[in-house]
């Protein structure tokens, strides 16, 4: 029988091997799910992993994807280090796109000397919209108690029905046949690309940028080291001097303001307006993220630009194999599982157990006797 | 590779030519042996029985009809995001000749993508932007509505009609008036009631709100949503609705009255057609009726007295020959205002803009100012 | 007044996964483990119970599929977070998205699939009681069941030797072990018993309560029965009048709006919503209601022989 | 026949053989002390013999059979009991229904409390069965202990170092009733690091050291010095405390009453002391009578106390943070090692940071050379073992964390130190080098406040004692005019006007 033994010292090879024999875990399961299909396991994987890179388009399509993914969940991880459970992301990111794009919607005649720096007033606004929804579970948090996780879901459906209202009623697209949309936005509210014909914005940039800013952030400054002491051991920051106040209400408005940012980036860029199919499950996406990524800002990178995969894999599995589009949701789903289930090598280790010498204890609630 | 593959999606393996290919003539010519390679996005799953399924439907017709002459493939559950751009703009490097959006929500991406692939024809669905490129189609299923409200007039026994509402657009309001206008053409004491959820696809709404409209007195439903479970509900409390979009009558063997059907067929075959034979014109807008074969009331129920059915026939010649127009003044909404003249006619200009419940409709239109 | 008996009917029937899920998770809770997959496992047992009624014809085998399903998942849950001691909260989340992407997967071949007829309840002689009959006796007896269920609940957790280890193994998990109890394996039961509860609501929405099956039909039950038992502070019977509250608001937006009240249909979409942060915030602000009855334990990994 | 006899136990864990061979026979009605420092390995042994943990070698006879002990249930049903080192109770629960979860047969909870009454008749333990765990003091909270132990009718009661919470008159009390159990025939084991009480209550000792046995002696004919020496192999090494005039007053608390913050929690009344350079002053207690409020509203964890309560050099300092005080001089270190004085999963170097921020920029950056060479200064200064200050603070034993704690607080040269249980848990040697460092600190001229639960300890390096009882502080006496006797019943609360007037004169002399 196989037994788990703790190790003295945490692994540093099972930490960075992990994630891999998650990822490899994955894999397999997924080919058994493609032959169960009966579909070429070699090509199913293609589409996942080799297809959403072969080209310049390609991966500027995977950008797209990877960049409001891991914006999110650079905020989240921060949230999650600090023992903040915020898992209202898709709402903040609502708040964000909604803040952005009545930034946007201003754009006129008004505003032309700003040319495409109207675009910094347009994700600031994201940004404050994000913080703004997420400093509502702050708030009740701090003052009531209440549980950050039930309320910050509990508000991504209201932030889901005030964009419905908001698109439907008072900001509805005069000229759209009372579709809820609102206008699509002036050419001059656009993220800028990278390169023209291919939909990879500046949004990649800031991207990488506030990858470097949360890594020097979290292990280089105080503030983030006083945040993550708050996670870990609350008694701890509490004897410090440090506060858990400060750092719930850090936590959430970082991971709102990035999730506002992303949504700010997202209406601005590839919607160009706003309907009520903003929402498109990012803020849920990041989590996995997060915690693949180990809650690291470097890794967050690298498993934003996997999930991503899984999605455009799962668009192409289906126009190109027929195969079901559920099946991004159970990749992600079954990733997130297999790299739970592997970091538990990180501190255990696998032992095969010997029976105690010289009998094993004979198991049952009576007493065993035998005369000596 | 000659041969088309028939169903779920499946494709041909084509390699992809270079995403923006300089636009070649106007109209290529499309005499070539290969086949025309067609692709559906599809808002649902092609099985949701509704919206989604009567394309499908089509789809499936065109190919019947077709044969190796075309090869078509679609995608389902198309978010109504910035994904759908990328789902059109590959279908286009996929080599697709001809793309069908078959929901309201693709019209910009497909005006993105139709731009930068000026030598694919863009077909979609209920909008109302176009380009070079890029037409619009849409039915008058407002005309199965009415029809359904003549059924309903006749059955109700509390004179209270349900609708369950999807999204207060222009034809959601247009088929809440003309169901409305069809029940009061036969029974003058009808009142409809209007509870929406919001959503195209939404079944444990549609079923509470169903629950609600019946608690509430109405005891004949019908739905602009994209599910049968206001059909099933029904169904559950012993009262009447009608099929959507497709006919539903196995859902609801006791409750069905009849499916107001969309049939998408005669104009994907159009489009073929004009396609393969190079008269395909972009910046225009179709809007096919009974006349077009576009809508149809079916699968009557034998509860419905045989005088009703007659008078549903007669209704349906008269939609289909111009003689009946639903929407034709005197006209008067449900605050008293009078919307159209006496004999002035519904004309499209005005059933585009409609925005206001008729007279005999409880409550206000949702966002209405 | 006959409007409003139906409302009421309406509340109990919409209550009932509430409740049914709701006490499960208060198992669960009870023993230490917050279970955050409610969603997901309850989406995979409302397919499982769901395609075995259309095959079966049974809506009695679709509970046990669900049942089954639930109890399934939740084991696996349950090996994760009580032999691995991996992050609850995260393994929770993870359990709900799988179970979303899972369910789908395993749904499209039942997507607007059709049950076979559906039986009418009623009560003989209450049920044709004016007022009353419509209101409370002419329904599908799962309702009943959930209100029985929340009976048993009650008095094992309070008037049973076994109903006070659990509360024991959530309130002290070390204490337990040094006494001699099997905590994980007590856990684990709790977890496996509340996911089949959670099962039993699941199939119970798709196979009765709105009869077919769609991706996502679940629509945030889960999370609410999640937030149902802070609400009742970890006690049966308020889980249950909890229920009720939270489907009664649900099935008021559709009576306010058949009835002429003007308000956006999205702020009345939002009332359930809404009225569980109302409420959260109301219980918990209250710290000396929350510290005497939430388990102590809770969401906290157990080591034993540490 | 022997009731128990141990033969060849040992027992392996990851890092340590916890038990090694070990050999041992208790007789009936015998009380046996196991004595051995921290980690010798005493509580691993009663966990095997009451069947929580299996040897992996070893036989075991009881009552002259052999048995193997799969689980406490089966422990209780041969008639073995235990009540451990760290209580398992259940807060919320009644005593009667903490009782009833320790017994295995079929018993009706009303039939419980009836048992209760019996038991707490018997042997003058009187619990009231009824009330929850949460509001009992630790003293009853014990008792809950032993009545369940006890409605067992166990034939082998282990007692896992009972005493440490008790004060002298309730371990007094405790006596009393453990030579009644043996007078009827129940075997006890009995641990405790204590040695008089050893000698003054058992009839036979084991001595472990390292897990093995080290020696069998009869505790009444040995002195507190041999005992010693066959615990740690050597004497305790003496302290040299030179009584020195205290200087100014440094910390002065005045009229500091506090609410209770949680339910379970303690109200402060009305505290006053000082504390003054060069001395310190020692706080005794039995835990749970206010220390941790106390020590929460000195180190400035809980702001609430009232403006000009307590006062650093003549300065208000109530509504300072933590930070704003280590920075005015005051330091503190916790009763808590893990979690509190120290994050678990962080290094070493960055536990540092935690109360010392010489490293830390204006702008908040943090120099990480700088980080890494204050640890390990602090490591090589205080003897820390340790894997460098990279190592995780959980991976260091207790006495090591605790060595590292205590120096960081003392490295960063405080002018008031507050310790909160200086050798909670720690061994001799180790305890012996912290109070040796205290000492220093002392005579280096800082003023030192120091809580601790046991008296010898206080009574060894403090100049003055106050006692707090039920949130209420008993006036101070110099350490050489005070008996352990008077002490103790302060602890109780029972201190009169007059004693606090004659102590007063006292201190004025002192
Ligand atoms: N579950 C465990 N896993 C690993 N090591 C353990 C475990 N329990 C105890 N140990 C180790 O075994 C040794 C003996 O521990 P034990 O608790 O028996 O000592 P003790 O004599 O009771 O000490 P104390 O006086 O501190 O109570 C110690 O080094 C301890 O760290
Ligand atoms: N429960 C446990 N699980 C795993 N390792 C443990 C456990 N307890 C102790 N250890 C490890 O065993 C070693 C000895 O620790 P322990 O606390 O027993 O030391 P000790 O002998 O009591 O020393 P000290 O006197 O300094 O407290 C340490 O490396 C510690 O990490
Ligand atoms: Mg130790
Ligand atoms: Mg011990």
């Amino acid at each position: 029988m196989l037994k788990l033994e703790a190790r003295p010292q945490p692994s540093k090879l099972m930490s960075f091997a992990s994630p891999l024999l998650a990822l490899a875990i994955t894999v397999v399961i997924g080919v058994g799910l493609f032959v169960l299909l009966g579909k070429d396991p070699v090509r199913g994987l293609q589409m996942f992993f080799v297809e959403p890179v072969k080209n310049l388009y390609g991966v500027a399509e995977l950008s797209v994807k990877a960049t409001p993914l891991i914006l999110i969940a650079l905020g989240l991880s921060v949230c999650y280090r600090s023992n903040v459970w915020n898992i209202g992301a898709e709402g903040q990111y609502i708040f964000g796109a909604l803040g952005g794009g009545w930034v946007a919607m201003q754009a006129g005649a008004g505003t032309e000397w700003m040319g495409h720096f109207y675009v910094v007033p347009i994700l600031a606004a994201g940004v404050l919209a994000g913080m703004f929804w997420a400093a509502i579970v702050a708030l009740l948090r701090d003052r009531f108690s209440a549980n950050e996780i039930l309320v910050s879901l509990m508000l991504v459906y209201v932030a889901d029905l005030l964009l419905g209202w908001l698109v439907n009623g008072p900001w509805q697209d005069p000229e759209g046949h009372n579709f809820p949309q609102t206008i699509t936005f002036l050419a001059q509210t656009k993220i800028p690309r990278l390169v023209q014909g291919l939909r990879a914005n500046i949004g990649v940039v800031v991207a990488l940028v506030a990858v470097m800013g949360f890594w020097v952030f979290l292990f280089r400054t105080y503030r983030g080291f006083a945040l993550q002491v708050g996670g870990l051991a609350p008694a701890a920051a509490k004897y410090a001097g440090l506060s858990s106040r400060g750092a719930l209400w850090l936590a959430l408005l970082i991971s709102g303001g990035m999730a506002g940012l992303a949504g700010a980036l997202e209406a601005a860029g590839p919607l160009g307006q706003l309907t009520p199919y903003v929402p498109a499950g990012y803020g849920f996406a990041a989590i996995i993220v997060a915690y693949v990524g180990r809650l690291h800002p470097v890794g967050i990178i690298f498993s934003g630009i996997l999930m991503s995969m899984f999605y455009i894999g799962g668009e192409l599995a289906q126009s190109r194999l027929g195969l079901p589009k559920a099946l991004t949701g159970v990749f992600q789903g079954l990733l997130l599982f297999s790299l739970l289930a592997c970091d538990t090598l990180i501190f255990y280790r696998l032992r095969s157990h010997h029976a105690p010498h010289p009998t094993p204890a004979p198991r049952g609630a009576a007493a065993v006797t035998k005369e000596a | 590779a000659a041969a088309a593959l028939v169903g779920c999606g499946k494709k041909e393996e084509t390699p992809p030519p270079a995403a923006a290919e300089p636009a070649s003539a106007a109209a290529p010519a499309p005499a070539k042996p290969e086949p025309l390679k067609i692709a559906f996005a599809y808002l649902g799953p092609a099985g949701d029985h509704g919206w989604t399924y009567a394309h499908d439907t089509a789809r499936k017709a065109i190919e019947a009809e077709f044969g190796d002459k075309i090869q078509t493939s679609f995608v389902e559950n198309v978010p109504e995001s910035a994904d759908a751009e990328r789902v059109f703009r590959d279908m286009a490097t996929q080599g697709n000749k001809l793309i069908f959006g078959t929901s309201f929500g693709y019209m910009e991406p497909m005006l993105k993508v139709a731009a930068d692939f000026p030598d694919a024809k863009f077909e979609h669905a209920t909008g109302f932007k176009q380009s070079a490129n890029l037409r619009s189609y849409d039915s008058r299923s407002y005309m199965g509505a009415y029809m359904a409200g003549i059924i309903a007039g006749k059955m109700s026994k509390t004179n209270t009609l349900g609708v369950v509402g999807s999204i207060p657009v222009p034809e959601v309001i247009r088929n809440i008036d003309a169901y409305t206008l069809g029940a009061l053409s036969v029974n003058p004491k009808i009142k409809t009631k209007v509870v929406w959820v919001n959503s195209w696809f939404d079944p444990p709404k549609e079923t509470e709100a169903a629950q609600s409209l019946i608690n509430g007195g109405a005891d004949v439903l019908l739905q602009n949503t994209d599910s049968t479970a206001v059909l099933q509900t029904a169904e559950k409390n012993k009262k009447f609705a009608f099929g959507w979009d497709s006919d539903m009558s196995k859902f609801a063997p006791t409750a069905h009255l009849a499916s107001a059907i969309i049939n998408w067929t005669p104009y994907y075959k159009k489009a073929v057609q004009e396609t393969l034979d190079g008269s395909w014109k972009g910046s225009t807008a179709t809007w096919w009726g009974v006349k077009e074969g576009a809508n149809d009331i079916v699968a009557i129920s034998d509860q419905v007295p045989a005088d009703v059915k007659e008078l549903v026939a007669k209704t349906k010649a008269g939609l289909a020959d111009g003689s009946i127009d639903v929407f034709k003044g005197p006209l008067v909404d449900n605050t008293g205002k009078e919307m159209r003249k006496k004999d002035e006619a519904g004309d499209d200009k005005f059933l585009g803009g409609l925005n206001v419940y008729v007279k005999g409709v409880e409550g206000k239109v949702p966002g209405a100012k | 007044m006959d409007g409003l008996a139906l409302l009421l009917a309406a509340t109990l029937n919409a209550g009932t996964a509430l409740a049914i899920a709701g006490i499960g998770l208060l198992i669960n809770e009870r023993a230490g483990v917050i279970n955050l997959g409610a969603e997901g496992l309850m989406l995979v047992a409302a397919i499982a119970g769901f395609a075995t009624t259309v095959h079966t014809g049974s809506s009695w085998l679709g509970f046990g599929a669900g049942m089954l399903s639930g109890a399934v998942l939740a084991s696996l849950f349950g090996l994760l977070v009580i032999w691995l001691n991996t992050n609850q909260v995260a393994t929770g989340l993870a359990l709900s998205l799988f179970g979303g992407g899972f369910s789908a997967f395993l749904g499209i071949r039942y997507v607007q699939e059709k049950l076979g007829e559906q039986v009418q309840f009623h009560v003989p002689l209450l049920g044709d009681l004016p007022f009353i009959g419509p209101a409370l006796f002419r329904q599908h007896p799962m309702v009943y069941i959930a209100i029985v269920l929340t009976a048993l609940l009650a008095w094992f957790l309070y008037r049973t030797r076994a109903g006070l280890v659990l509360r024991a193994v959530g309130e002290s998990p070390e204490s337990a072990h040094a006494l001699g109890y099997p905590v994980r394996r007590i856990r684990l039961a709790a977890v496996v018993v509340g996911g089949a509860m959670c099962g039993l609501a699941g199939s119970y929405i798709s196979v009765i309560y709105t009869p077919l099956w769609v991706e996502g039909m679940i629509a945030g039950k889960g999370w609410i029965a999640l937030a149902l038992t802070t609400f009742a502070t970890w006690r049966p019977a308020r889980v249950l009048l909890g229920a009720y509250l939270f489907g009664g608001v649900t099935m008021l937006q559709f009576y306010l709006q058949g009835n002429g009240v003007h308000i956006p249909v999205q702020f009345l979409g939002m009332l359930p919503y809404l009225s569980t942060v109302v409420v959260l915030v109301l219980i918990s602000s209250n710290a000396n209601w929350v510290r005497a009855n939430m388990p102590a334990s809770l969401g906290k990994p157990f080591f034993p022989g540490s | 026949m022997l009731r128990l006899e141990l033969t060849g136990i040992t027992k392996q864990y990851p890092a340590v053989r916890a038990n090694d061979g070990i050999h041992l026979k208790v007789a009936p009605g015998q009380i046996h002390a196991v004595l051995g420092e921290n980690g010798a390995g005493k509580s691993t042994l009663m966990k095997i013999i009451y069947g929580a943990t299996q040897p992996d070698a070893g036989q075991m006879q009881w009552n002259g059979r052999e048995v193997q002990v799969a689980s406490p249930a089966q422990a209780r049903a041969l008639g073995i009991s235990m009540v451990y080192q760290h209580f398992s109770l259940f807060d919320t629960l009644t005593a009667a229904e903490n009782v009833w979860l320790g017994l295995d047969k079929a018993m009706a909870l009303p039939e419980v409390t009836e048992r209760i009454g019996q038991v707490a008749r018997t042997y003058g333990l009187d619990v009231d069965p009824l009330r929850p765990v949460h509001s009992l003091s630790v003293g009853e909270r014990q008792r809950v202990e032993i009545v369940r132990a006890l409605l067992t009718n166990p034939q082998l009661l282990i007692l896992d170092e009972p005493t440490s919470v008790l004060t002298p008159q309730a371990v007094e009390k405790l006596f009393v009733t453990l030579r009644q159990l043996s007078a009827n025939g129940t075997s006890i084991l009995y641990i405790s690091h204590k040695l008089d009480e050893i000698r003054a209550l058992c009839h036979h000792c084991t001595v472990l050291r390292g897990g093995k046995v080290t020696g069998e002696v009869d505790p009444t004919q040995e002195t507190n010095a041999s005992l010693s020496r066959l615990m740690i192999g050597a004497e305790p090494p003496q302290l040299r405390h030179e009584t020195r005039a205290a200087g100014a007053v440094v910390m002065a608390v005045k009229g500091l009453s506090l609410p209770q913050r949680d339910p379970f929690g303690t109200t402060l009344k009305d505290i006053a002391f000082d504390v003054r350079a060069g001395e310190i002053v020692g706080v005794a207690g039995v835990s749970g009578n206010g220390q941790q409020e106390l020590m929460a509203a000195l180190s400035g964890e809980d702001m609430r106390a009232q403006a000009g309560s307590i006062t650093l050099f003549g300065k208000d300092i109530a509504a300072h943070s933590p930070r704003k005080r280590r920075h005015e001089g005051l330091h503190f270190v916790p009763e808590e090692r893990l979690g509190r004085g120290a994050v678990p999963t962080l290094s070493l170097a960055q536990n540092t940071l935690l109360t010392r921020t010489e490293a830390v920029s204006g702008s908040g950056w943090i120099a990480t050379d700088k980080v890494r060479q204050l640890a390990e200064s602090i490591i090589t200064r205080f003897n820390v073992k340790a894997g460098g200050p990279g190592a995780a603070a959980k991976s260091l034993s207790g006495g090591n964390l605790q060595k590292f704690i205590v120096g960081r607080e003392i490295d960063a040269g405080p002018k008031l130190l507050i310790v909160s249980q200086p050798t909670w848990g720690v061994d001799v040697g180790a305890a012996a080098l912290i109070r040796g460092e205290l000492l220093k600190l002392r005579d280096a001229g800082c003023a030192l406040l120091i809580v601790s639960e046991e008296l010898d300890e206080l009574f060894e390096i403090s100049d003055r004692l106050i006692v707090i009882a039920q949130g209420r502080m008993s006036p101070s006496v110099p350490t050489a005019q005070a008996t352990i006797e008077q002490i103790g019943e302060w602890m109780s609360g029972l201190w009169t006007s007059a004693e606090t007037q004659a102590k007063e004169t006292g201190h004025a002399e002192a």
